[in-house]
């Protein structure tokens, strides 16, 4: 600091000085922990009215295979939304990215790994056009991530049809399918094996959480493209260079949503034009539901894993209590909307508690 | 009040006419499940039969499960779940036939009798037990020779049909155009509209829009997907267009179109027969009482056209075609102790 | 005339975190204009919110003309006749200015809204602040001192018994405040009662009759006749012990030295024709001009925001093409405190300590970007202390600050950026008294150290105060140049000469083509 | 006091914000579409069952189009769009074919509970808190298993041939259904543009906190603009029950993105406070004429796709180099205001050396 101001000492000693209480909310009034709350309270249920829920191999594995999957496509949507964008076309971008995993492993017979890096850089090069497109034009990231999505349906459909017989390339490298099934029971130090319900997909899973979560509160990037969320027009005044986050955003997306086609493909099989199909909606609810706002500048990347889990749960549970479709969909609807409204209650009433205290 | 389920109205209980060794001495211990890809009046009729099936062999519970909503790995999860709730038999439909012998593999792995209903895994192999189809290529071979025939063996034909990217899909694209090569060149295929049956208004606008571009000069439409045949019968009766159409499955919907005309022909499968013989089978080798001769086997359940002229009497070819297919497995398919 | 017509017993206010109110008392008679002061966060904003349906207080008991009343929604407070002009600006930006102003009750028939009988109130409040504006046109693309009036426009359009005014000053140049003290007089006259808030202790004493003084919340002095007391015992009341402004140390820039920043005869896309200016190394440069004097404008052209379509900027003697306030910041060292602090200055969801420390991040990131956070609390804490932000944590959303230590939040990123040329627009506006010497004394002490600044400011005092010399522009042009002798009366008509002089008419006629 | 010199310039300025914006260049792209069309069918496509079919589909997009249109104008999103009209169709179709309820009692009923579906979502929302887009999210899901449980897995259509026969009208050419969607659209302008209702809707969606200081009740707008919604999605519901051959569980499966895609490439934003009824009806118009291009050329779907992507693409970059070009020269006379500072096309007579004193 170059120049010694007289500080307003009074201001500055009563801000330090005074004991006031922490401005940070306590941690149990955190959305974070409702969800987490949440998501036991109906795992726990769940386990009690059929004890089945908690079958390792047969209800856990897949249960969190599945999550892990679904968490990776929620991340996808979640780097966008963080500088304020959407991204339409997640479900197309992973189909994209598994397309050339599955040609790789097809025609170029690559291991393993490389078909997986190969994957990530076409997710994450689809992405850093779309973002280019949008941070050059300026026009809406919906209309983008829209057309880039009939756009990416239609080509890759195309190469499919013209690369395979039957739409999808069922080659298979070395490891796929032990990828698929290997939970950490396959992984053993010593006598003390893992446990059989984790899945070892999950490694993407936590990766990418860890890597986001890191980007997101730890580094200058992650704090640049949250602000550019917030407020464009001041993050630009405040020498952000918003247009290469923006950029970046969507490249990571991309990337991610690869990652998540990828995984995907690995547990069902094969590489194949529909992997992605259903991907938009909860690649929204995950994030959303997570804590990250829609308009950007806020993000929560643990929630993401959260809001997934609790929509996969709530599912699970239905399907072993046998609810047939005429009902399961009733059913997880007003289950979800019930669990948030308690949860909600549990926020307002520790807010109130909080002023209360002040 | 589904439809087709006035066609579940089964033969009485001469399931048993099998040979000797192939009758089920308890059925008790297994539980099937017959799960199908998702919501759809095709598989309606499993849920009868497979509960009538349940009553005739004793078996310890059927369920029907069409929670799978059209996605793989949901119905992997599903066929998981299943196998947590105490079922040890599937007879399954899977969605995307390229991937479903990974599945089918996972289920043999853990003991259970798997068979592939309604559909064939893509490809030379196949994982389960058994496949007991419509073979999906020569339907779809007869419903474009059903259409030409209505159309006087020369014109221009159109064929609709579902998700462009499924293998079934394919392998439709390949009957019709087996069938339309055979009229050396009487008969035109002029286009082949895919992805039209996702909902019911999207294959309408779809028909519609063919019509009103090149109505005139479609002679034939064949449909093999459920939503662009509804939407097909209904635009031509409306636009008072002179084109055949021939429809898919038969559903009261569909069936009502034959009998006022504006359907041609359809070509109808056997559900009923699928879902019968295969809970049957699935018991017989869940129990270990019998084994796959050759596993993994294709079986076809049939399929028929039907017309105005046969709309009342096809359903007792069909359940000979069942009666048929069960001695089928009883004499040669299965090996039983 | 001496009735009450609302009164505020013990009111109490709560937030998280923060006790805004508590206890404080307010009396307002008709007729007369009350002053409501304090320091930054002292809890006027928050008052005037209570005390127009805004927040629910906490505690404390409100009465309108001796009967006691809740006030749930703003609504229930413009029919118990209570008007407000808030602090930060309100408007709808799609919607029309004769439609903002007439939001509250719009003229309609059947259901329907008549844009024909919207005009003419419109007009009449306008024509009252003596603005002439196209009420069709959508407040969007006002500036931020135009909208500031049509917000006062829209508070006259509900013709209320008190009508409350949370710094209507503090964007406006002295012509504007001029017609709205014409305006607040005549109210009073006709027995409104106007609240006045606002840090120029100059206009509180030419125009108000009562006073209250806020201090942490509390009122240190309620409803006291202001000829009582003097501007210094005013001053201490609000800050809480004797204070001065100290005398700066005199500064002399080298009029000689090679300029940093220089514009040579430069014409912009918005309209600016051969604007010629030099800042040197320990200057300070006043760039004055009425509201719309284009200004900011020229500002931003420089900073790459808009385009130059003719002449030359030059760094340092070498011409150079500014792309971006990025790069202007990172390779140029050029730092700009934006006078929208709203939008454009501060990220109002953002903890203050992102607010901060925005520019300095690529500073402290060490490998991977990792920015470690104790460093950059460490930083934003320094700032913190050093401008006197009153916040309850650095966690705390910049969005709840009070105004004018939002305005400090968005100073202190700048002066963490370390830069080499500063712009700074408006820096004072919402500033208590007390925080705004420390500021005039830190850009004294940071030019005393040899860097440029560029002022911009439509406060004149501020101007006097601060700059070596002044550029008086008007019109999108630079019309003369004064330098400062330091005498306000002396300045202020040389400067209001030049503008009058040449602009009067041009400013007219641009108001009178539309 | 306004002379005729002002009333032109007020008017020549407003001509001049219409031709810059968005409507304009859809009402290009339409018309120019429509032409190409048909002269390519070389005249077929202008005759009338032509038109009419044209006509006859665009009745459901533009409905859709304008029910989110309401819901974003408050800043909120409506994701049961599809999953409420295609419920309300079932709904309808089963009272009439199963139930027996005449045909005029079974649309009132229909319409009534669309728009009570929508008015408890915007009450659930308010009284909450919780973010629109879960609620609609799981509004939706509710509904998609009401659709299920009322339809099953067959085709309803045993109902009112009177119904079908409006559906199906069309003097002169003209669809019933689609006169109807337009005589909606013009509602619900006058409705937005002219209503005191209306206005504070928008108010509430442009500046929610200075709706609520000019006393504007930003949770009741909501609720209304939800009602609103799902009255307009009842009347798309009775217009798809009328002209379809039946009604199963997959009406309304495809509305989601189109309704989205409507208003949004109409011009209107997803932060809310912005409108664009004739936009709106302009860009279901193009999304149309995509379909008829699709028969007429006998296009491959995933060509179509991939075209549409493209072409989109390419006109958002080639119109935003277009801009800029526009901007150039603009600016060279001093007279568009800058861009990047967000702003809108301003009025040049706001500009100072914009001539001519009185
Ligand atoms: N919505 C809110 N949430 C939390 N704290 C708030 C909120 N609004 C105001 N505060 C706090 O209340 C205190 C009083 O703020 P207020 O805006 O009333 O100050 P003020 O006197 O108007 O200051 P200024 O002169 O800067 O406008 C401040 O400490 C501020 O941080
Ligand atoms: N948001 C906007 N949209 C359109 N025109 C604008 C906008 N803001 C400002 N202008 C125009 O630009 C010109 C100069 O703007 P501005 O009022 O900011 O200048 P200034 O000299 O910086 O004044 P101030 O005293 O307010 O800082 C004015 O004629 C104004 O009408
Ligand atoms: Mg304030
Ligand atoms: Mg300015």
């Amino acid at each position: 600091m170059r120049t010694p101001v007289t500080a307003p000492e009074h201001v500055a000693g009563e801000a330090a000085g005074a004991q006031r209480p922490p401005r940070r909310l306590p941690f149990w009034v955190d959305q974070r922990l409702g969800l987490l709350v949440l998501t036991v309270a109906l795992a726990a249920l769940f386990g009690v009215l059929r004890p089945a829920f908690l079958d390792q191999r047969l209800v856990l594995f897949p249960l969190l295979r599945e999550i892990s999957t679904l968490t990776v496509v929620a991340l996808a949507q979640l780097a966008v939304l963080s500088v304020g964008h959407m991204n339409l076309a997640v479900g197309r971008m992973a189909a994209f990215g598994a397309l050339f995993a599955g040609l790789g492993y097809d025609r170029l017979h690559l291991p393993l790994q490389l078909g997986l890096l190969v994957c990530l850089f076409a997710g994450a090069v689809i992405g850093g056009l779309t973002g280019w497109i949008i941070a050059r034009t300026g026009v809406s990231s919906f209309v983008v991530t829209l057309a880039m999505d009939f756009a990416l349906m239609g080509l890759v459909s195309l190469l499919y049809s013209a690369l395979t017989e039957n739409a999808a390339f069922t080659t298979r490298p070395s490891g796929l399918l032990d990828l698929r099934s290997a939970s950490l029971a396959d992984i053993c130090v010593g006598r003390v094996c893992g446990s059989p319900a984790v899945p070892q997909m999950a490694q993407f899973t936590v990766l990418a959480l860890v890597g986001l979560g890191f980007l997101y509160t730890r580094t200058r990037m992650g704090r640049e493209l949250l602000l550019t969320g917030a407020n464009p027009k001041a993050a630009e005044l405040s020498g952000i260079p918003t247009g290469r986050r923006v950029i970046l955003a969507h490249s990571l997306s991309g990337l991610l949503a690869a990652l998540a086609g990828f995984m995907a493909a690995v547990s069902t099989g094969t590489f194949r034009a529909s992997i992605g199909d259903d991907f938009m909606l909860p690649s929204f609810l995950g994030a959303v539901l997570g804590g990250t706002l829609l308009t950007g500048g806020v993000v929560c990347v643990v929630g993401a894993l959260l809001g997934t889990s609790l929509v996969a749960v709530i599912r699970k549970g239905l399907d072993l209590l046998g609810v047939g479709l005429e009902s399961l969909n009733i059913y997880l609807g007003c289950v979800l909307l019930l669990a948030l409204s308690a949860d909600r209650v549990r926020a307002v009433v520790s807010y109130r508690k909080v002023v209360r205290s002040t | 009040k589904n439809s087709g389920a006035d066609t579940g109205t089964r033969a009485p209980a001469t399931g048993k006419s099998g040979t000797g060794s192939a009758e089920l001495a308890d059925g008790s211990g297994v539980k099937v499940a017959l799960v199908p890809g998702g919501a759809h009046p095709y598989f309606q009729p499993w849920k009868a039969a497979g509960a009538a099936a349940k009553k005739e062999y004793g078996l310890g519970g059927v369920t029907f499960d069409e929670t799978a909503e059209w996605d793989q790995q949901k119905q992997d999860n599903l066929l998981s779940t299943l196998a947590a709730r105490g079922y040890n038999a599937f007879g399954v439909f899977g969605v995307s036939p390229t991937d479903i012998n990974t599945t089918f593999e996972d289920l043999r792995s853990q003991g259970f009798a798997v068979a592939s209903l309604a559909s064939c895994p893509a490809g030379p192999t196949d994982k389960a037990d058994f496949c007991l189809s419509t073979d999906v290529e020569v339907a779809a071979y007869k419903a474009a020779r059903a259409a030409i025939d209505a159309m006087g063996g020369k014109g221009t034909l159109v064929h609709l049909t579902g998700n462009n990217v499924d293998a079934n899909t394919q392998l439709r694209i390949k009957g019709v155009a087996k069938a339309v090569k055979e009229t050396g060149g009487k008969v035109r295929l002029l286009q082949t509209i895919t992805d039209v049956d996702k909902d019911l208004q999207t294959a309408q606008k779809a028909v519609s829009d063919l019509l009103a571009a090149k109505g005139d000069r479609i002679q034939g439409i064949v449909t093999t997907a459920y939503n662009p045949a509804v939407a097909a019968a209904d635009a031509v009766r409306s636009s008072g267009s002179a084109a055949k159409v021939v429809a898919i499955d038969d559903d009261a919907k569909i069936l009502g179109a034959i009998k006022d005309g504006s359907v041609a022909a359809t070509v109808v499968q056997n559900p009923v027969g699928q879902a019968e013989v295969g809970t049957w089978a699935l018991a017989l080798l869940q129990t270990k009482q019998c084994a796959m001769r050759h596993p993994g086997q294709t079986v076809d359940s049939g399929s028929f056209v039907v017309t105005k002229a046969n709309a009342g009497t096809y359903d007792a070819a069909r359940k000979a075609r069942t009666e048929q297919l069960k001695k089928e497995f009883a004499d040669t398919l299965l090996v039983c102790e | 005339m001496n009735d009450v017509l609302l009164e505020g017993r013990e009111i109490v206010k709560v937030f998280p975190g923060v006790r805004a109110l508590d206890g404080v008392g307010l009396r307002l008679t008709a007729g007369s204009v009350h002053a409501l002061l304090g320091e930054n966060g002292a809890g006027k904003s928050t008052l005037i919110k209570v005390l127009t349906g805004v927040h629910a207080p906490d505690g404390g008991r409100l009465t309108w003309r001796g009967e006691e009343v809740r006030l749930r929604s703003p609504l229930e407070a413009t029919r118990t006749g209570i008007g407000v002009v808030h602090q930060e600006r309100n408007l709808i930006p799609d919607f029309s200015v004769a439609e903002n102003i007439t939001l509250q009750s719009p003229p309609a028939r059947r259901g329907f809204v008549d844009r024909g009988a919207m005009s003419a109130p419109a007009l009449r409040c306008l024509a009252e602040l003596d603005l002439d504006l196209d009420p069709l046109r959508p407040v969007r693309e006002l500036s931020v001192a135009q909208q500031q009036l049509v917000e006062i426009a829209k508070a006259l359009y509900t013709e209320s018994r008190v009508l409350l005014l949370d710094e209507p000053t503090a964007s406006l140049s002295p012509r504007e405040a001029d017609r709205l003290f014409g305006v607040v007089r005549r109210l009073t006259a006709r027995g409104t009662c106007v609240v006045f808030v606002s840090h120029k202790l100059e206009e509180v004493f030419a125009l108000c009759d009562t006073v209250t003084v806020l201090r942490d919340g509390r009122s240190v002095l309620e409803s006291s006749p202001l000829a009582g007391h003097t501007h210094d015992d005013i001053v201490n009341l609000m800050v809480g012990r004797a204070h001065t402004a100290t005398e700066m140390p005199p500064r002399a820039p080298d009029r000689t030295a090679a300029p940093v920043l220089a514009l040579d005869g430069v014409s912009t896309a918005d309209g600016h024709q051969d604007v010629s200016l030099e800042v040197r190394p320990g200057e300070i440069v006043g760039l004055y001009g009425l509201v719309g004097a284009g200004r900011s404008e020229l500002v931003k052209a420089v900073l790459g925001l808009d385009r130059i379509t003719a002449g030359e900027v030059r760094m340092h003697g070498t011409p150079v093409r500014i792309a971006s306030p990025r790069q202007a910041l990172h390779d140029f060292g050029i730092g700009y405190l934006t006078e929208n602090r709203k939008e454009e200055g501060v990220f109002l969801e953002q903890p203050i300590h992102r607010n901060i420390t925005v520019t300095v991040w690529k500073k402290l990131a060490k490998a991977l970007g990792y920015v470690p956070a104790a460093e950059e609390r460490q930083a934003a804490q320094d700032l913190v202390d050093r401008l006197g932000i009153r916040i309850s944590g650095l966690e705390q959303n910049a969005g709840e600050l009070s105004g004018g230590n939002q305005q400090k939040v968005s100073m202190a990123k700048w002066l963490a950026a370390d830069t080499r040329l500063l712009i700074v627009d408006e820096p004072t506006v919402g500033v208590d008294v007390r925080t705004k010497h420390a500021f005039h004394r830190l850009l004294w002490e940071l030019a005393g150290e040899g860097l440029p600044i560029l002022l911009i400011s439509s406060d004149l005092t501020e101007m006097i105060t601060l700059a070596d010399r002044v550029l008086v522009m008007a019109d999108h042009r630079i019309r003369g140049e004064v330098d400062n002798d330091g005498d306000y009366e002396r300045m202020s008509g040389r400067i209001i000469r030049i503008i009058h002089d040449r602009a009067l008419p041009a400013v007219t006629t641009e108001r009178e083509a539309e | 006091m306004i002379t005729i010199n002002e009333y032109g310039a007020r008017t020549s300025a407003a001509l001049r914000r219409f031709s810059r914006s968005t409507t304009t260049t859809l009402l290009c792209v339409t018309l120019g579409g429509y032409l190409a069309l048909g002269i390519a069918s070389s005249g077929e496509f202008f005759q009338g069952p032509s038109v009419r079919t044209f006509l006859q589909y665009l009745a459901t997009p533009v409905l859709i189009g304008l029910a989110q249109m309401v819901a974003l104008c408050v800043g909120q999103l409506n994701l049961a769009v599809g999953a409420l009209g295609g419920c309300t169709a079932c709904l309808m179709g089963v009272l009439m074919a199963d139930g027996g309820v005449p045909a005029p009692i079974a649309v009132a009923a229909g319409v009534l509970t669309a728009m009570l579906v929508g008015l408890v979502t915007g009450v659930f929302i308010v009284a909450t808190r919780i973010n629109g887009f879960i609620v609609t999210l799981g509004v939706m899901t509710i509904l998609l298993g009401a659709q299920y449980r009322l339809a099953g897995t067959r085709t309803v259509d045993g109902y009112s041939p009177a119904l079908k026969e409006l559906g199906r009208a069309a003097p002169l050419n003209v669809p019933l259904v689609f006169l109807t969607a337009l005589a909606v659209a013009g509602l619900l302008a006058v409705f937005l543009y002219r209503a005191t209702a209306g206005r504070r809707l928008l108010a509430a969606g442009g500046n929610p906190l200075a709706a609520r200081l000019s006393g504007i009740s930003t949770d009741r707008q909501i609720v209304l603009a939800h009602t609103l919604s799902g009255l307009l999605v009842g009347v798309a519901a009775v217009t798809a029950t009328a002209s379809l051959p039946g009604v199963n569980r997959s009406v309304g499966g495809d509305w989601l993105l189109p309704s989205f895609a409507a208003p949004i490439i109409g011009g209107v934003g997803l932060s809310g406070g912005s409108v664009a009824v004739f936009g709106t009806v302009l860009a279901a118009f193009v999304m149309r004429l995509i379909d008829a291009a699709r028969a007429q050329f006998s296009l491959d779907p995933s060509w179509v796709n991939f075209l549409i992507g493209l072409v989109v693409l390419g006109t958002v970059v080639g119109g935003r180099v277009h801009q800029t070009h526009l901007e150039k020269r603009g600016k060279a006379h001093g007279r568009t205001p800058p861009a990047p500072a967000g702003r809108g096309p301003t009025a040049d007579a706001t500009l100072p050396n914009a001539g001519g004193g009185q």
